[in-house]
């Protein structure tokens, strides 16, 4: 079970958070069209190694939270706030 | 020579087993095949088979990793239906449920396809429409489905839990051909016949790199050195985008976890294949007599072939609130296999940017079901550079058109779907 | 006949249990086994395996059992397939060998076992083929009726099960010498300390040898004094999950006839552990060679177990077949006991164990090997040979025991994703280097000897302890280092002669199994053990899978180390649904959501119906409506139509928005503009995901400059508002906007009819409920019976309508109050059903409109769209296939006969008989006012349809019914009754 | 707003009956539901030193940080989310509250009555810990959790508001009302193990 250090409320459960998928997608601009809207709602690069993802504390402080975590090890590198850059780590 | 039957089974029982021959060969690659199929799972196996049975393609290679049929083929929970609400769903899964029906024969090997149906269960007026709405498309569309009360459904599962329910069960829409198949059965079913027709299987052979000249495939670089293709056909769903990351393409899939579960064998306790619809699990029996069962994917991206906590809680939480008498069952074991989940739900069989580069990925919860019909119509649109009917829905391109067919509305969330 | 020693072991002799097995009557002690006490009254035939219904009895003294097997308990407490050796006995204990018919003794099934020729492994998957359909009608039947093991109960279980979530600094697992030694100096270093052992007695193989017995108990009282220390017995670790998470599984009242009450059955320990010491020990794994599976041949550790814990005499006349040193032990104890011991059969050429065994004037037989074993129902003799063959010779025993060397118990290590390394000095596999915060100590990781596992557990605990930041000095006494020189163990594992060797005993695997998958092609482990069903029993595998690696190993000519073995998977021991379900099943499977005015429904005879988490009035039956719901949901509608109704719709998800870009952050969320909203008035909204499909719609409300008041519909209210926190948070986090879930504080109820103004105005202070001073739209404060409430001027029946919203502890009051309003007006309380009822008539859409697939057009909501700025899903509607003007769209459909019923979920064809669907039928309801079944459709090209006649098809009930196509609002297409 | 509102029903009302469930005579476990008034405080964008300093002010409170609770004469507050506080206040000062509230931080903070959406319960006793574990996934071992702290979490899938108040060990336990009465069904289960008193609402 991943435990979870939310950088508001401390080490918690995963059951308190929902998973929210990419964090390095962004909103593009309203104009941008469809293509690049496209790209933000569907394409992912869903990489085998580390991803960089929302957490939403649903069941905690209600915040968005990047949580830097490898999808083969299911190791948690780093948490951070929602305004936060985040870096991932070579390996 | 090499045939399955009853009386080759006596006789060899007579000579000690000792004359069996492989179930396929364990060939060396060639320099050049005119299609590659990259997976050898359920999917990518098939595909060779019926590239060689029903195009004439015999010169074909299937490459995998490790040994065949140990990804998702062999951890899934062996439910086999074509219960979908949309026709291009339906359409497609009955064509593979249909497939089923004629494997073993088809196969000479014995898949244990068992017919003995798949039911639904709804717990409210609003679901029972949506059952209705689906069976009844299914019914247009010529394929078996029953919407039973609740009475129906206590004289088919008596040990639901119809008094004491948190969500009441109010009844089900049954699919009498939809059942079960032994997983590893298929794969090794296909092996051995498309070995039969000449196809090389290539196990321990991993995919480094697919090799593009001019926007063409040339073929593809692995660890047992580069083979060349005319046509490569990708067969590896749960690592559908890290393949296709290899020429530069991305996909509207993320890799989740979906875990399963096996009890210790039992005497016969439940006959069909059930399914709670105020919870996620789903449970049949398997001719050996584990309990197979599963529910929902664990919910964040991960190639990990294992689960948590916090999914198996909700699933063995909705197993005993729908069927009482499983508390005292022990289970034996606990895996994960790892899905593409798409962004609507539904798979992708097609041509991609690269030409000569088709796929067959994007199952989600629906991969071994499908495997027959995956594996016809991969072959199909490898062969003829072009889709079935069967199909051509399962394109990239309907996420931008917005053709997307999502069974749930969950819209482009993957770990709703 | 008595096979209990006079003295000894751990048994109370003064406590006699009364327990029976097949209905036949025994007695055992304190402190038994089922297992024990079976083998103490003379009992040897126990179960009959899966495959070949071969007769089997007790191999080993742990969970590793796989031959007996039995149904413990009856009726709703029965429990299949529960291995004797960790059945604790207690008085009345009932237990039942299984997978026989008719009788254990004589089970006609093991007729299997004289045409085993024709059952190879995998033999089904070659046969049963022709004809076609005879799989299911003959085939399959026959083989799942003789598959499996014993049966479940098939009633609810009447135990209670209980979750504990658990933390700890180091958690131990196993408490022989390792374990106790890792936990007290964990503990002492002072660390949170969580010791689990699945025996019901601490020590593990300290309990073999009454020698040790002051240090077991001077290691155990230490440990319960240690404040932070908490000592679990009964308790089995069976998972090893990401995050230092583990699963165990306290078997609190199994040894109990029933669970005391409030006492659970058993609890899940969810436990987070910051280190964990692996103290699991080791497993000693079988010999395959002919016939290994008689009852009487046993595990040469689990004789010493029934010899020196249970004072048991596991036979009259043993033989040991062993290839190391640690066997001789049990071979020892067994003549020092009084035990004939016939010889000690030793593959290895020499050892330093022959001196003491000569003294004893045992016949030891080393180079030797065990060629058979005579006697079908229980071991009669063995044939001793030497390893070519030679100088045959068959000694009369009725107890072979076995010992192939241990393997270390890795299966915890293995889940944490550690991976294992092939240690030849004791044939097996060991933990390789740690993934996650864990470390194996002791036998788990190839030690062994009493001093030098006690050692490495204290060590392993201390370092624990550091690691988690522990570090306080701390000292104890070890056991002292025996004379024992380590164990030397000689990689042997099948003896090779005609006859069933067996790998796997639970599945009657046997090593030509394994050969034939070999040559079949599935070489690969994996394939090898899918195909044999290698290590797929109950026990998977623990006393025989490595022993089937290495006869797969040999056939390929290859190293037991290149073929591995199988991917340890959870659960290390089988566990119950019951336990992982906890307390969330039956009725507490979802936490019920209650409305404040949930009592008064109550008392008013209300049928509830589940919406989501809620509980919501469906219709309240009056007095000779009882068995027909119909009647109670017409009149309750049309009280509304026709005079005034009063609807409970708390349930609403409402949202409080305020800040200064509150404004600009709804028009951002909503299709519709908020910013132009003047303060007091309502405004209707509609949602898009970004998809551009719709999402939710609600009426929000401005209550200042910056204060919004955001309803949402029941079902989508936690979706709404975490969609606005992502979009508040991660997409325009400059905006200040800042919003509260107020669904509880709110009680909310629909008045509507014609007479709803009349009714308000008698109950309201504080408010001119006069059209132009409160006009449709209008919001405004005011009281009811003294209670504040908010009033909003909108309706959902289409009918003049007030929602009255107020505090929820004043709920009732508010309620009754408007109530004794409408008394005069012929109020009516009404449900859900009536309220669906009355928006299918007005063509407003809900729940089974929004699918998650129509989008505004589809839905006849166009309007809705503003031309200019953005907001979520704007861009995304515009997708070619989305923007279709073929696409079903919304539609009122009536029966063309008036006396036909509609039913939702039918699809729309143009004839009968045709297989093309142009849409569905969403919602269908009786009209109150148009005397026949009103509905609610999406139909493609539904311009080119209206006013003509479609049919509805509903093929799984043979029916179709003809129908006209007409607008979607059956009721005031005009809409003037809500501005009356 | 009437000048006198009536007395509100709570959502325990008819449920937490007072009374002892004891086993074998013990009820070390003390139950007693509270009715205070309760206010989110939301500070404004970049506006929470200005809250802070407010309702310093008023109330004599200092606002917590993360994971703490904090009380003051008039008013309490327990951290709830980045610049975001449950205030509550018993007494005279329950009196519109939220109106008290807003008017001591003004535009400086959005505040919302939650009076009525949640309902208190106070679990005293040596057992309490233990009664609590069996549903609460968090640690609450007195070396990492000690009066003054709190935490949002989520209880016997309920979302929940933790604050111990002391050591005995005492706990406040705020859930929404309309999952009160679910919440009090299991947590009245998990106590039943070791015996338990209901007091009358405080």
């Amino acid at each position: 079970m991943h435990r979870i250090d939310c950088p508001w409320c401390g080490l918690r459960d995963e059951i308190e958070f929902a998973y929210r998928g990419d964090a390095t997608v962004r909103r593009p601009p309203a104009d941008a069209g469809i293509d690049a809207f496209y790209e933000y709602v569907y394409l992912r690069d869903n990489p085998r190694g580390w991803h960089v993802e929302w957490w939403h504390h649903a069941a905690g402080c209600r915040q968005w939270i990047k949580v830097v975590r490898h999808t083969t090890t299911h190791a948690i590198h780093a948490t951070a706030k929602a305004d936060e850059d985040m870096q991932v780590p070579r390996s | 020579m090499s045939r399955y039957s009853a009386f080759r089974l006596f006789l060899n029982g007579l000579t000690g087993h000792a004359s069996w021959p492989r179930a396929w060969r364990n060939p060396e690659p060639r320099s050049s095949y005119d299609v590659v199929i990259v997976g050898g799972g359920g999917h990518g196996l098939a595909a060779a088979y019926y590239l060689a049975k029903e195009h004439g393609i015999a010169n074909v290679a299937v490459v995998e990793k490790g040994p065949i049929g140990l990804g998702n083929t062999g951890r899934n929970t062996t439910i086999v239906r074509s219960n979908y609400m949309f026709p291009q769903n339906h359409r497609f899964y009955e064509w593979s449920l249909k497939l089923w029906e004629g494997l073993e024969q088809d196969l000479n090997f014995n898949a244990m396809v068992s017919q003995r149906g798949v039911l639904g269960l709804f717990h409210s007026d609003g679901q029972r429409q949506i059952f209705a709405r689906r069976g009844n498309w299914m019914r247009l569309s010529g394929i078996d489905a029953e919407l039973l009360d609740r009475d129906q459904v206590r004289a088919i599962v008596p040990q639901l839990d119809f008094d004491n329910a948190r969500f009441p069960i109010m009844g089900g829409l049954l699919q009498r051909r939809g059942g079960t198949v032994r997983h590893d059965a298929v794969a090794w079913g296909y092996a051995r016949a498309a070995d039969r027709r000449g196809v090389d299987i290539i196990q321990h052979c991993e995919v480094t790199g697919i090799r593009i000249v001019a926007n063409r495939v040339a073929g593809v670089e692995t660890t047992r050195g580069f083979i060349g293709a005319k046509k490569i056909g990708l067969a590896v769903a749960g690592n559908t985008s890290h393949l296709a990351a290899m020429v530069g393409l991305r996909l509207p899939i993320e890799s989740h976890v979906l875990q399963a579960f096996v009890s210790e064998g039992l005497k016969p306790f439940v006959d069909c294949v059930v399914t709670f619809g105020a919870g996620h699990f789903y449970i049949s029996q398997s001719d050996k007599g584990g309990l197979v069962f599963g529910g929902n994917i664990d919910g964040y991206n991960s190639y990990a072939q294992r689960g948590n906590l916090p999914a198996m809680e909700h699933v063995w939480t909705a197993g005993v609130a729908l069927m009482p008498a499983l508390s005292r069952v022990r289970v034996l074991r606990q895996w994960g296999g790892v899905m593409d989940m798409t962004m609507d739900g539904s798979p992708l069989i097609c041509r991609t940017p690269v030409e000569g580069l088709y796929l067959d990925g994007g199952w989600c919860y629906g991969g071994f079901k499908a495997t027959p019909a995956a594996g016809w119509c991969h072959a199909h649109t490898i062969a003829n550079d072009a889709p079935h009917a069967l199909n051509s829905h399962f394109t990239i391109d309907r996420f931008r058109q917005g053709l997307t067919i999502d069974e749930r509305g969950a819209g482009p969330n993957p770990w709703l779907q | 006949m008595s096979r209990r020693l006079a003295g000894g072991g751990r048994v109370d002799r003064g406590a006699r249990l009364r327990f029976s097995f097949d209905g036949d009557a025994y007695e055992g002690l304190r402190g038994d086994t089922l297992a024990s006490a079976l083998m103490a009254n003379g009992v040897r035939l126990v179960g009959r395996s899966f495959k070949y219904h071969r007769p089997r009895g007790i191999v080993t003294a742990g969970p590793e059992e796989p031959n007996a097997l039995v149904e413990l308990r009856g009726g709703a407490r029965r429990e299949a397939n529960t291995p004797m050796p960790v059945i604790e006995l207690f008085d009345g204990l009932e237990a039942r060998s299984q997978n026989r018919w008719p009788s254990l003794a004589f089970d006609l099934l093991s007729a299997n076992d004289l045409i085993a020729r024709f059952l190879p492994a995998g033999f089904y998957y070659k046969t049963f083929m022709w004809p076609a359909s005879f799989w299911e009608k003959v085939y399959e039947p026959l083989i799942r009726r003789s598959a499996g093991l014993g049966s479940a109960a098939r009633a609810p279980d009447p135990d209670r099960y209980e979750t504990l979530h658990a933390h700890c600094d180091v958690l131990v697992v196993g408490s022989g010498a390792t374990g106790l030694a890792a936990a007290r100096a964990a503990a002492e270093a002072g660390a949170r300390v969580i010791l689990c052992e699945q025996d019901f007695e601490l020590g593990g193989g300290l309990l073999l040898d009454p020698a040790h017995e002051a240090w077991r108990a001077g290691m155990i009282g230490a440990l319960l004094r240690q404040s932070e220390a908490t000592v679990l017995s009964r308790t089995s670790v069976f998972g090893y999950y990401d995050g230092n998470v583990l699963g165990a599984i306290e078997r609190v009242a199994d040894h109990l006839p029933v669970p005391p009450d409030h006492a659970p059955r058993q609890r899940f320990w969810m436990i987070r552990a910051r280190e964990v010491v692996l103290a699991t020990g080791a497993l000693e794994r079988l010999i395959a060679l002919p016939d290994n599976d008689r009852p009487g041949v046993m595990l040469a550790g689990a004789a010493l177990a029934y010899l020196r814990r249970f004072a048991v005499a596991p036979g009259e006349r043993a033989v040991m077949f062993t290839n190391n040193d640690e066997a001789y032990d049990t071979a020892f104890a067994l003549h020092d006991a009084g035990i004939e011991v016939a010889a000690i059969v030793d593959v290895r050429a020499a050892t330093a164990r022959a001196e003491p065994a000569r003294q004893r004037g045992i016949d030891l037989r080393l180079g030797s090997v065990v060629l058979g074993v005579h006697g079908r129902r229980g071991v009669r003799g063995v044939t001793v040979a030497a390893r070519d063959g030679a100088n045959a010779k068959t000694l009369s025993a009725d107890l072979l025991c076995v010992s192939g060397g241990h393997n270390p118990a890795i299966q915890l290590a293995s889940q944490s994703r550690t991976a294992m390394r092939w240690d030849s000095a004791i044939a097996g596999f060991v933990p390789g280097e740690s993934t996650q915060r864990q470390r194996s100590a002791g036998a788990a990781r190839g030690l062994t000897g009493i001093a030098s596992c006690a050692r490495d557990g204290a060590a392993a605990g201390a370092a624990a302890a550091a690691d988690a930041g522990f570090a306080a000095a701390s000292g104890f006494d070890l056991p002292p280092d025996s004379a024992e020189p380590g164990t030397q163990v000689e990689a042997f594992w099948e003896v090779r002669s005609a006859g069933k060797a067996f790998v796997d005993l639970q599945n009657d695997v046997t090593a030509d199994d394994i050969r034939l998958a070999r040559r079949e092609g599935y070489e690969h482990i994996e394939h090898a053990k899918r195909y044999t069903t290698l290590s797929m029993a109950t026990d998977q595998g623990k006393t025989g899978g490595l022993v089937g690696a290495a006869v797969l190993a040999a056939a390929r000519g290859e190293d037991v180390a290149a073929v591995g073995l199988p991917t340890y998977r959870p659960f290390a021991v089988p566990i119950s649904f019951g336990a992982i379900a906890g307390h969330a099943v039956g009725k507490d499977f979802a936490p019920i959501r209650r409305t404040a005015l949930h009592r008064w429904h109550e008392r008013r005879g209300a049928r509830f119906m589940e919406v989501g988490p809620w509980l919501r009035p469906a219709y309240y039956p009056q007095p000779g409506e009882e068995n027909d719901a119909w009647a109670s949901v017409l009149r309750e509608a049309r009280a509304v139509r026709q005079a005034v109704g009063l609807c409970d719709v708390s349930t609403l998800g409402k949202i409080d928005v305020q800040g200064r870009d509150a404004a600009v952050f709804l028009d951002r969320l909503y299709t519709n503009t908020f910013s132009t909203l003047p303060v007091g008035r309502a405004r209707y909204g509609l949602m898009l995901r970004e998809d551009g499909i719709v999402f939710d719609d609600g009426t929000t409300s401005r209550l200042a400059d910056d204060h919004f008041f955001m309803t949402t519909t029941t079902v989508n209210a936690a979706r709404v508002l975490e969609h606005m926190e992502y979009h508040a948070q991660t997409v325009w986090p400059d905006l200040d906007v800042q919003f509260c879930a107020v669904t509880d504080h709110w009680a909310s109820m629909s008045l509507a009819g014609p007479q709803a103004r009349a009714t308000l105005a008698k109950a309201v202070e504080g408010l001119d409920l006069d059209n132009a001073a409160f006009p449709f739209m209008g919001v405004g404060d005011a009281a009811i019976a003294g209670c504040p409430v908010r009033i909003f001027r909108i309706s959902f029946s289409g009918e003049l309508a007030y929602e009255v919203a107020t505090p929820a502890g004043h709920a009732e009051r508010v309620w009754e109050a408007v109530l004794a309003a409408g008394r005069a007006h012929g109020i009516a309380p009404y449900g859900v059903e009536a309220l669906g009822l009355l928006r299918i008539e007005k063509g407003h859409v809900a729940g089974p409109e929004l699918t998650g697939h129509t989008t505004a057009r589809d839905l006849g909501l166009e309007r809705m769209l503003k031309k200019r700025g953005d907001y979520v899903g704007r861009v995304l509607a515009e997708r070619p296939a989305l923007a279709d003007p073929d696409r079903p769209r919304l539609v009122g459909l009536r029966p063309v006969d008036r006396r036909a019923r509609l039913r939702a979920g039918g699809h729309l064809v143009a004839a009968p008989g045709s297989a093309e669907s142009l849409g569905w039928l969403a919602s269908a309801m009786p009209s109150v006012e148009l005397d026949c079944w009103v509905g609610l459709g999406l139909l493609a090209r539904a311009e080119s349809w209206r006013g003509k006649c479609l049919f509805v098809a509903f093929p799984l009930n043979d029916e179709t019914t003809e129908v006209e196509v007409t607008h979607p609002h059956h009721v005031d297409p005009e809409n003037a009754r809500v501005r009356a | 707003m009437p000048a006198s509102a009536p007395e509100p029903l709570s959502a325990l009302h008819g449920v937490a009956a007072p009374g002892r469930h004891a086993v074998g005579g013990e009820a070390p476990l003390t139950l007693r539901e509270r009715r205070p008034s309760l206010a989110m405080l939301l500070a404004r964008k970049a506006r929470a030193r200005d809250v802070a300093a407010a309702v310093q002010r008023r109330f004599g409170l200092a606002l917590p940080a993360p994971g703490r609770a904090a009380a003051a004469q008039d008013a309490s507050a327990i951290w709830t989310q980045p610049d975001g506080w449950l205030l509550s206040a018993d007494g005279a000062a329950a009196r519109d509250f939220a109106g008290a509230v807003k008017s001591a931080v003004g535009d400086a903070g959005s505040v919302v009555d939650q009076t009525h959406g949640k309902a208190v319960l106070l679990l005293t006793g040596a057992p309490a810990r233990r009664v609590l574990a069996t549903g609460c996934r968090i640690d609450l071992h007195p070396r990492v959790f000690a009066p003054g702290r709190s935490a949002v979490t989520q209880i016997a899938h309920i979302d929940c508001i933790l604050r111990q108040v002391d050591a005995a060990p005492g706990y406040e336990l705020i859930v929404p009302s309309s999952l009160a009465e679910a919440f009090y069904g299991w947590l009245t289960h998990a106590a039943s193990a070791y015996g338990y008193e209901v007091l009358a609402p405080a």
